[in-house]
């Protein structure tokens, strides 16, 4: 029996559709549960808040996961990344107001929900920086003046552009992976490669 | 003397068992009273890895918690053949809590002439000591030399090989793929992110796979000496300290590997020694009951 | 003008509500938008992640929020504390399986979304353990086997029953307060006095 | 000598000033080449507060990165009456990021009697201090010997004494309500938890609440010296290190005072010293520019 | 388990006694993973002595290699009877080098009712590990409370009173006359300096010598559990801390003492603990080879 | 502004007038708010020399007191014509007390093209801060190219090279001799060694003496630019990082140099940049009262 | 046997005068050897530098030895004090130019063959040192410019006076002790006993 | 007027013996004197110990001193080394038992007068020792039991050899420099030169 960690949401949805080929029963009775398992598949599902996810596969309480690549980098967890799922494309970026320059003598103020990935993008461009580590709505934080720019995962650019933001720098591409715990993988190999192939 | 296993912690019966073990074997005890420099450690970041604590000695000097006893030992290696056991303290961070913690680790070291039966040997303790933690582990194989020989057949800048052997490390067979390689070199490094199985069955698609007699070679090295064990390339240590044969052993339960081991000339050269060596560490803290 | 931040969801709602007793229009036409201006009350509103608005205000952004007990303690924000708005009640609790005992020489696994108030709590009774930061369904945690035990907000401990956990001890009770900016309290004390008055 | 004020950032063309301030009002200057062992300043936590970094000098013994310079101001101080000034670099954590960082403070310690003209002199520096930092500004005041003449008539356990403090320095009036306090005691303390404003309007007030000699000794020392200041009991101190009068500056734009100070006797005496002392810092990096 | 001499060295094969001795005689073992804040062992120096190595944790903290166990063991101690040991490395000096070590260290504490039961158990287990180290070995006794009760009687400042304790700790009798107390007080202050030899012989004297109850009470506390020991007042501590029976055991050639102990409730109380403390260490890494 | 003499320490003075003398000049002034990772200097030591102390930062990172600047203004060079000048407080142990101190530094980095134009500039602008200093004071030149030449030319063992440069270090003429490199080439050192005086006088035989292209060309460089200094190869630095003009300048009483300086494209080279590098520190502790 | 290690020149030679009341031969014949026994007394001495008495005796290479109180303060060596031989009576002094004032913002330069003694007694008085180790001939230091101060024994006063220099402060009073190795002292205690009844 | 630090001692007169080719009048009448000028040379010559030359010129209170070799490299000194005068020859060794041998895992204890330089010949070799320093009759130590070696100047060896000794290993070979101090070199260089010329 293979434990998956699934990330609640929309992402979480397509990431599972990709499991029906394996046999498992449609998501509408699913996605209630907190957990459910499919004997069929051999497989026993449980729903986790999108960025738990890695820390669920690296610890060991799932053997796999769906995790977005965002997540992988911001906690850098150390699981086996098994496959490139396609799905939840994004990119993460530097967002703030076009055309301004900043006092280089101050360190630049920089929310985000990824501290780790702005530290290490800023450190590489040798700027030092304030980081202001929010939850969520992360665009609000130049509004508000709260902060200069802010580092955040941007699909349409949409809401940005609400704000009157705009993508300034891109930091990296984002999808989705399967990520597996190092030791689950040895021990249930067998299992988790069929599991792998079946996704690809 | 007779100890009551009641006075006595599963890992520090697993501990007393492997110094016998290593005793038995030849193995002559090496024990580290003194803190080393900061500097020393720093320097060879490339072989530890992770982080260090330092604290400052009396006289001024910025020492270290010793995170290693290997470095140690290979620094006062003076040449010849020598067979070294320890049993130690060391200082590491345990995972996300970021706290550090004094943690008991034994292992050996093989240094002088590394051939085919030292390297069986280091391998056969290695599963001896698995098999004293828990009669249900993997033992996992891999070759440096084959990745080495790889690298000279591709054709890129040293980020992209830098990026390809993190791939390897976690299995990231679309990571590679995506890097758009010459086909031919490409494949090559999607199966070995992929690869996993008995050496046995293994051995022969890696001879296959060879693109240059190094890596003949070295698949022919890790054939000779792996049976019983598991091809896994996501293994593979730092190049500039590792050379050949590397290892690690996992138990159920346990969250990483508990056994951990390799070749490295490379670090006896950076040390300004010469000869070989090859070794492997039992980390014992990941012992929580279970045992033989 | 008093900016200031409310916390997105239920909890906002109802605190919007005590302000429509300062003029403010009715809350409909309002919570579909980021921020909006009441110019008759004097007050500009934006709405954010309810664990950001302690930084909001503490940093200036906002003269003031409102915020939860439970993030000025994991936040330990430094700002005026001017009334408890007696909503958003529930308990900090400590949560796990009854009855289960766990060896005192290992550190105590505690999966939570509030490690300062975890970490605190259990430093007053000398108890080593590894805290693993959830962002959320902590209580998937223990069943998972993540963790031995939770540190979380319970309300009805529907959700902990369900997990078939149960709160085992209660850290401390919550309540919504509203907050203020230091420095904002004292160029702007006068309309933030009125606010907090009529909110009373 | 003439300096173009092109060469100077506003922060130190600020330092200039105050230092020939403090010099025209007679602070002879104090510095402080050499660091402070660790343990002096941990002994004295209560009237640092925050963090303090430390390191190892080459002899080995723990060294702080001195967080304050009164400290040791006082620590030197031999009795009689002494005018001290001082401009250092201090180090604190600023604020989320957590990180270190070398800051600038200047600052006044009046030690030897402490009168209400003594009193009047440094409020008045500390009025001067913020006219040059900026034309807009607030002065806010409290009197640490109102609230001990407070405590006297609490009957609670220290604990919920502790928790009183906290909640005044939050203004927190629900929460000081919520102790249920008996009726006469709580109300005082809500009041203080509560009161800001001009401190000509608010005296009698503070005279009105006394419950007894010490608390109307103080609401009147207060009232003699506080002209032109708000009363404010938010930013009482530690009051095994404070005795009297507090203060602290605000400007807008800085997102914290940038004036802070008040009368320590218990510093002295705690020290190890006799007599009164009065002074005040101003922190000089929360200076961004804008500027008288 | 059985387990080979040969794989064990002297020190070894003496904690492993050690830990069987005191399993037998209803020991539980405490284990002390984790790192204690600088400040836990800092505000206790008195009891401490020496220096603390320092390293900052990962998130910041100001930590400290653990110096004592004891003060671990009693910081978690809760009330009730309790009797712990433990084996454990811990980080200490060695003398003129200046130099940092880790060492060895065993010992018991014996927690909550201290009657003249638990004093001989503890002492005769102090005895026993003495045996397990040398046949030849020397066990010194003291009372800290005859030496409490002498300083009531003594009229003089506390800088005075500190320099007789050291005195005392020196054997410096010349240095005692000195001071010219009042010749009754004195004679008996010089004694205690001088006092060296059998605990039978030497309890009358001690009784005859008594000024007042407190001194006679401890006479006889010492008489009533000290047989076969030596008594000798140069072996005090810090009476913040020890408040009766201390002791001091020697072998012949290690250069200070090999197990040292005594009894202090002051800790407890001073880590707010409530009931009794007695216990001693052993200090393996004095073992060099020649023992039972 | 106008600013009383009488306000300002002379080092003050001093460091006042350096920056309007380095502002007048086109240097732009740098600013270090934050701390540098200690493994950042230490990667660099050849460059420092010296001791650095090193503290750890609240999320764990092991910091260092910044013992330089010119390092942190490289490591953000991006390249182009650059003049940065700095006034800094830097942290280094003074002399045989072995106590660290917190130091005022002074100082300018020109970067980008460094041709005679900007090395005679640069030179006069030590020349000028010398002055500033006392009106009684030496520059001495040195050149690393003609060094790096010579070596060329020595068939020796690197150790004995390094030895080499030791010597010329400390003048240590004899020291040299007693290597018995081959004569044509010993005497070079050993003049190299004995060489002291007015460059207008010993340019020509500095070129005599050059055994091949790369010292003429070094000896013709020195003799472009040192008008009015002293050559003297005892002040050489290390070559990984120096490559060009060095010098030092002293005034009387100063018990070592006070300005000290050179040309550094090895470092930049080092940090990852590209380009030039010249400038010189003034050291303004070094100032103790009597000046122009 | 006792092992007794005696501080060579004047001090050394009228400390071993006290021996002769135990029978121990004249000292003629003894001074010239570096160690030598005396059988009926059971004592077998040696010579060394007097300012290394005190580490031979704290490490038990000697059971007891004769040192200056000076030394005892200087080395802090944990050793037994049992006697005061009332010999080689002298004064730890501060020694300077008079009447001369130092700036009290540059640290004192102290000349000295005594480091801790000197730095423990300005701390006490708060004062900032550089210390500056010479091994003889300190009286030198401030005539030659090295030092400001000397901290040094006196004995007379005249090599000071020669030199224009004069005591300014006396740091503590010295005279030779009889000191033991604490462990020898409980082994050997018969024997250590007598000797010291017999010197007194 | 050049200052110049002499060696008290056997040393010390030898080397003055050089100076008198400068014209200085004869040793008899000014060894007794502490300082002495020689007007005619241009010269001013002090006596010190031995081991403090160094620390003398080092810091300018001297211009110039005659120094063993063996205590430029215990101290460190950071001074112009301009003439090997050759006078003064012995070696630094490391002495001991001949053919005794010592527990490798056990720090092997070394006295002596000359720690760093010790400690830096041992670290060499990498093996871990504890320093012993004492002021005198090192070779007393090991025969008192005190250190298993000692490292010390050795001239004939004679008094190794008395004492059952013998030199193990060479350290390094010893012999008297003229130093100078660096500033002192540059403002005095024409009087330097032409002392250091005469001196060859």
């Amino acid at each position: 029996m293979i434990n998956v960690a699934l990330p609640k949401g929309r992402l979480g949805s397509s990431a599972y559709k990709l499991f029906e080929k394996l046999g498992c029963g449609p998501i509408e009775e699913n996605t209630r549960k907190l957990k459910f398992i499919e004997e069929s598949a051999g497989l026993s599902f449980f729903w986790v808040k999108p960025s738990d996810v890695a820390i669920y596969v690296e610890r060991g309480a799932a053997d796999v996961g769906v995790c977005g690549k965002d997540i992988l980098l911001e906690s850098g967890a150390d699981v086996f990344e098994l496959l490139d799922l396609g799905i939840g494309r994004c990119r993460m970026c530097v967002a703030g107001y076009e055309g301004r320059t900043y006092d280089m003598e101050r360190p630049l103020r920089v929310a985000t929900k990824f501290p780790n990935i702005a530290r290490s993008y800023y450190s590489g461009k040798s700027r030092d920086i304030d980081i202001i580590k929010l939850n969520g709505s992360i665009e609000l934080a130049p509004v508000m003046g709260l902060s200069d720019v802010i580092v955040d995962i941007v699909e349409s650019g949409a809401t940005l552009r609400e704000n009157g933001l705009a993508p300034l720098e891109e930091v990296c591409r984002i999808t989705a992976r399967l990520v597996a715990n190092k030791v689950s993988y040895k021990f249930k190999n067998v299992e988790i490669k069929r599991l792998t192939e079946a996704l690809i | 003397m007779n100890i009551p296993d009641s006075i006595l912690s599963p890992a520090e019966r697993v501990e007393l068992r492997l110094r016998k073990l290593f005793a038995e074997s030849g193995y002559r005890r090496y024990r580290m009273a003194r803190f080393e420099p900061y500097d020393f450690y720093s320097a060879h970041m490339g072989f530890l890895g992770g982080r260090i604590l330092t604290f400052t000695d009396t006289d001024g000097r910025l020492m270290a918690l010793k995170p290693d006893v290997t470095l140690s030992i290979i620094k006062n290696y003076r040449g010849g053949e020598e067979k070294v056991s320890y049993t130690e303290k060391v200082y590491r961070d345990i995972g996300s809590s970021g706290e550090f913690c004094e943690i008991s680790e034994a292992g050996i070291e093989r240094l002088g002439t590394v051939d085919a039966e030292a390297q069986r040997e280091v391998l056969a303790l290695a599963k001896a000591s698995l098999e004293l933690i828990s009669p249900d582990h993997i033992l996992d194989v891999a070759h440096i030399g084959y990745v080495a020989g790889l690298l000279k057949e591709t054709k890129a800048k040293s980020a992209v090989k830098a990026e390809l052997l993190k791939l390897v490390k976690t299995k990231n067979v679309g990571g590679v793929r995506s890097l758009g390689l010459d086909a031919g070199v490409s494949s090559v490094w999607e199966s070995l992110a992929e690869l996993y199985g008995p050496a046995e069955s293994l051995s022969q698609s890696l001879a296959d796979m060879s693109l240059n007699g190094e890596m003949s070679a070295a698949a022919a090295e890790l054939a000779g000496v792996s049976a019983g064990a598991n091809v896994d390339f996501s293994i593979i240590r730092d190049m500039n300290y590792y050379n050949g044969l590397v290892f690690k052993g996992y138990v159920p339960g346990a969250s990483g590997a508990v056994v951990s081991g390799g070749r490295y000339d490379g670090l006896v050269k950076s040390l300004g020694g010469k000869g070989g060596a090859i070794g492997f560490a039992v980390y014992l803290d990941s012992i929580n009951g279970e045992e033989a």
